[in-house]
């Protein structure tokens, strides 16, 4: 069946796009509740908001199967959400509490749900990188038909990592899907500065591997070059560099003055949320009413409301439990 | 001389840098958002402004070529001082910091200089959990042609800083997040300290203290509530790991017969040992009447949990507790 | 159980290679030259017609991803052991063994296993120079989540090789170039030793000497020459350095009064200084008739001439000079 | 004045090229020499040979003024050569000897001559790649015309390094030259196992800097490729990416059994050996008699002749020096 239901060339059915967007709304909800819990003072450390790339990772995991992997990045928490994770678990960790999905010793930048593939943000720009390939060895070793998919940003393009594990993925042609979420900045540094090329895609080119650049806030066109990478991936013709150009709303991090570049570029890129995009298609095909739409909001609002109170009233880690873990 | 002024620690870092940079023209940044950012730590913020993009040089993120960059400039006539932002990720450019920077002088046979400074925030503190939070001068102590200098005040940051940039060898300069706030008395003039004597932070007569950046507040907070109790203790701060001056902690430990050594850095191979070694095999040996102890980081990776997180490194309630049980010769 | 049989270091670190990929098909090999070359010492040779280039994996020059790799194949199911050509060039793999593999399993709150070795060789010896010399043992001891084992004979190196492999943590596997050709008697049947026993290779009651690596024949050798003399030396070997196991090293101490500790890599901050430190906070302080003193290599790159090559890193003729002067008391 | 002697577009002068042949048979003859000696015991450690890639050495350094600097690499005595070294303190390094360019310190892997523009050999394979852009930054801050040609083997050009130093240098327009010497082996990995490409010199794509490859037994491919490189470095424009296909005749080093390529592969290598391709060349656009090239020959040899003797006869470093140089 190749019908088009208007919302991309793949077939996506209903169900998904409700998932969809669900999870989009979750990851811009979670991410201003957490924002809020910091404020307060609940959650501590840092955190690096994705709010504006929701297309980004939803479109890139809606393209996986469960147990698919990723690896991610220290602006995680929507790679985080999309994969599967339960918010409750993942929230509590922001709390630090010792029901998190890493005991309260990860944080947001270190949240991992090993079971649910997702093997981790990671608070080295580029840290995921060289496992990439050895999460596609370790498949391809084992004669089993997942994929992975490496999350990285345009800042981490510029690492030695990137250039080591695209060329190693390309020679042993290894299930890995590389999604490089161009959001314009590495912390301050734009992207004009600090590449000298005008598509980070091109890079493919070095490695003998495709390479594609798609609108980041556009879910369908994620979806779609994610889902081609992936069918190439899973039947053995190796990797494939997708690069989603899109923005970051908030500052880099919590400390981030942005200085480096305007409110009139920011409101610009929020003109082109991803999120009202989606919902203006699903109304323009007629898969969705505006209130079926507001019913998933309201049901994505719920899930972060009760994720907010589950871990709030969890209990902290046991200090004497502070070596587990170390080793085995 | 000018008036008694009290600035932070970033201050005075930014005071340094910003008069080195006036004195000498070869003198210049690069690092990661040192520019309009500032640094991540604000302690760039506005030489941008002062001296320019091209003497205050924002990077990719490309850590190896950070250090390697500095290299070249430095071995063809700059002064370069780079910035590494945490000093987790000087990780990614250890090849060129050690089989490069440090040797590249002795391999030549004395026929290249190589005056860089290499400075990065350490440790932990801010929530930021296990790949934000490392103390690993210990490897590069471990390293021959590179110095270490890790300095606990505002004072000897600039002090230290400003002979580390005058300095023709690799220098790796290492500021502690939680310092960077901390404020204290700085001249305004340009003056450097000595990379190599060790200060005496408090004098005391009943154990020799040797701690290191963050931990010598805390243990200048420890020797005041101990003082209370009547125990007195000497807080000798290192300043500068390598090269070591243990002229003093040796003099001390001779005077007070006890040593404690204290970082913040996982005990198990960490610098502490280099002390108790060296300790050991001086004249102070003889003087000792309880073994020679460390306090340090327990063994693990940094975790998120504010709780956990203090437990994983010395605070000055520990301190209290283990150089009382010495002095008390529980040991 | 077989006949006795001799066979090289390097033989010993090849047979737990094929028994381990024998015995589980998730074993597998990669690093550069490890296939038909057989690897830069030929340690790996012959594996490759014997197992495929599937499961004896060459790579391209890319030490970073080659930890990541093994990471990554660990994290999803497979035993990968990983080849880095010369200890020197762990420094291009730092980010990934100190920041990934150590920290993953604690960062998830235990919910991920890494299993996985890499083994590298170490040490001077070969005229090789500063850049292919290197012992960095120590900054991985330093490392909460690793293991580090340094085996110093072939029967050390196949049964501790076998149970690194075994083992669900990653371990650092540093074997010595100039070990290789040493031989041994060695069992051919799969053993496996504890990852944390150190032994004792010599029996004496003069002086307690800890050496590890290609140092424990040379003092086996000292102490066969100043057996001579009519003193006598015991010969520890920590074999795994992290975890470290100081039990029997107290015990000799308590009995000796004197210790004496010897490594390659140079002496200021290496692993000396935490057997010092170790030692000296145990019971064993108590009965030190002497400082504890470190033999160790000189703070200098390693230089290429033959006889500055031989200076740089103690030889026998070092250790019998000093352990003469600790035992009669010259300290 | 634009006329060509017909050995290349560029003008080379009868000068110019009696000096490269006499060099690149220095090269030759040297590491012949140092190789028996090697064999007699009475050079020790390592050497990496360079025999049969010698145009691409001089080819490149013949473009370079006698101030530019080079970065060489674990296979670098034909750079050290091309760049000008003096080869009895060469040969006296590789004796160990005090008087030797690192004072007996450095051996073959680590000789520099900084005086003269080289900044060493590297043993670490891409080691010199992250050095070259502040080689280059170093040129560019203090305003001089130097270059800086940094030399490297197609393994190094996998290595991490490799992409950090080329876009580093791109995005600041840094005077370096990259010369990548693709002798088709890092140690026993084939070039084609290595790369899902056929030419390394694609990869400047992704650094928006020129790539180009050339036949780098040709001596004048390589020098009409790197002179238009300096020529774009010297006036600001920025670096550039030089790919010389070449081949090294011996084994990767002295404990190589060569079993990853034929006999019959390095015979038809051998049968394009770049000094025999120049030597036909001068001969037959009649600016050299066979007699005067002849003459060259023999002038290098005697060059190496003198050079070993040197060597041996030179003393030891004192013992007692072996600290000297750590530091400052
Ligand atoms: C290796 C490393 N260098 C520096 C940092 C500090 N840092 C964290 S995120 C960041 C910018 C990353 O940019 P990019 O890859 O584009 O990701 P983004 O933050 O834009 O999502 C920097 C400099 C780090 N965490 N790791
Ligand atoms: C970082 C690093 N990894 C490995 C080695 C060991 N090694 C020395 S040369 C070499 C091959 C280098 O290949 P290439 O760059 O093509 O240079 P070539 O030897 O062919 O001239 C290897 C693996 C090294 N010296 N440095
Ligand atoms: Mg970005
Ligand atoms: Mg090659």
């Amino acid at each position: 069946m190749n019908t088009t239901n208007g919302v991309g060339r793949n077939d996506l059915s209903r169900a998904q796009l409700n998932d969809a967007l669900c999870k989009m709304y979750q990851i811009r909800l979670f991410e201003e509740r957490a924002e809020a819990l910091y404020m307060q003072g609940k959650i501590h450390g840092t955190m690096h908001l994705s709010i504006g790339q929701e297309a980004a990772a939803v479109g890139a995991c809606l393209a996986l199967r469960a147990d698919d992997y990723i690896l991610s990045t220290h602006r995680g928490h929507g790679h985080c959400i999309a994969k599967g994770a339960d918010l409750n678990l993942m929230m509590a960790e922001f709390f630090g509490k010792e029901v998190g999905y890493c005991r309260g010793r990860g944080g947001s930048m270190h949240i991992a749900d090993v079971d649910g593939g997702n093997l981790g943000a990671n608070g080295v720009v580029g840290g995921g990188l060289p496992i990439a390939p050895g999460v596609g060895l370790g498949i391809q070793m084992q004669k089993r038909d997942q994929v992975c998919v490496c999350f990285f940003g345009d800042g981490a393009a510029n690492e030695g990592a990137f250039h080591e594990s695209l060329n190693l993925s390309a020679i042993w042609k290894l299930p890995v899907i590389y999604v490089c979420e161009n959001n314009q900045y590495g912390m301050s540094m734009p992207f004009e500065k600090a590449f000298a090329i005008e598509k980070i895609s091109t890079r493919a080119v070095s490695y003998g591997m495709p390479g594609i650049t798609v609108d980041g806030n556009d879910l369908s066109q994620v979806y779609q070059a994610t889902t081609d990478a992936v069918a190439r991936a899973r039947s053995g013709q190796g990797p494939s560099l997708i690069e989603c150009v899109t923005y970051r709303w908030r500052g880099h991090s919590k400390s981030d003055r942005q200085k480096y570049r305007t409110r009139e570029e920011v409101k610009e890129w929020q003109a082109r949320d991803p999120i009202t995009l989606l919902r203006a298609k699903l109304v323009q095909v007629g898969l969705f009413s505006e209130m079926e739409l507001d019913v998933i909001t309201q049901e994505a609002q719920q899930t972060i409301d009760n994720a907010a109170a589950f871990a709030e009233s969890a209990t902290e880690p046991d200090p004497a439990s502070i070596l587990d873990g170390v080793y085995v | 001389m000018s008036e008694p002024r009290e600035i932070t620690y970033a201050q005075a870092v930014r005071e340094a840098l910003r008069q080195a940079m006036q004195r000498d023209p070869q003198v210049f940044l690069l690092g990661e958002d040192i520019g309009v950012y500032g640094g991540a730590f604000g302690v760039t913020d506005g030489l941008l402004d002062e001296f320019g993009s091209e003497r205050v040089r924002d990077t990719p993120l490309s850590e190896a070529v950070i250090a390697g960059t500095a290299i070249g400039a430095a071995v063809t006539g700059m002064r370069p001082v780079a910035e590494i932002q945490f000093m987790d990720f000087i990780t990614l450019a250890m090849e060129q910091l050690v089989l490069q920077a440090a040797k590249m002088r002795y391999m030549f046979g004395g026929k290249a200089r190589v005056p860089m400074v290499l400075r990065t925030p350490a440790g932990s503190g801010t929530g930021a959990a296990a790949q934000h939070s490392e103390s690993l001068e210990a490897w590069f102590v471990h390293v021959p042609g590179l110095k270490v200098v890790m300095p606990s005040t505002p004072y000897d940051a600039k002090g230290l800083l400003l002979a580390a940039i005058a300095d023709d060898n690799p220098v790796i300069f290492i500021e502690h997040k939680l310092l960077y706030k901390t404020k204290g008395f700085v001249p305004e003039e340009y003056y450097t300290l000595p990379l190599a004597t060790s200060e005496i932070k408090r004098k005391g007569k009943d154990l020799t203290l040797i701690a290191t950046s963050v931990l010598v507040a805390r243990a200048l907070e420890a020797a005041t509530q101990l003082a209370q109790e009547g125990i007195e203790i000497e807080i000798i701060d290192p300043r500068t790991l390598k090269p070591l001056d243990t002229a003093a902690m040796i003099q001390s430990v001779c005077k007070t017969g006890k040593a404690l050594v204290v970082h913040e850095a996982p005990m198990t191979g960490g610098f502490g040992g280099e002390i108790v070694a060296q300790l050991c095999a001086s004249e102070a040996f003889d003087f000792l009447d309880a073994p020679i102890r460390r306090l340090a980081g327990l063994d693990v990776p940094i975790p998120y949990n504010r709780e956990l997180e203090k437990r994983a490194v010395p605070q000055v309630a520990d301190i209290v507790r283990e150089a009382r049980a010495l002095v008390r010769g529980e040991y």
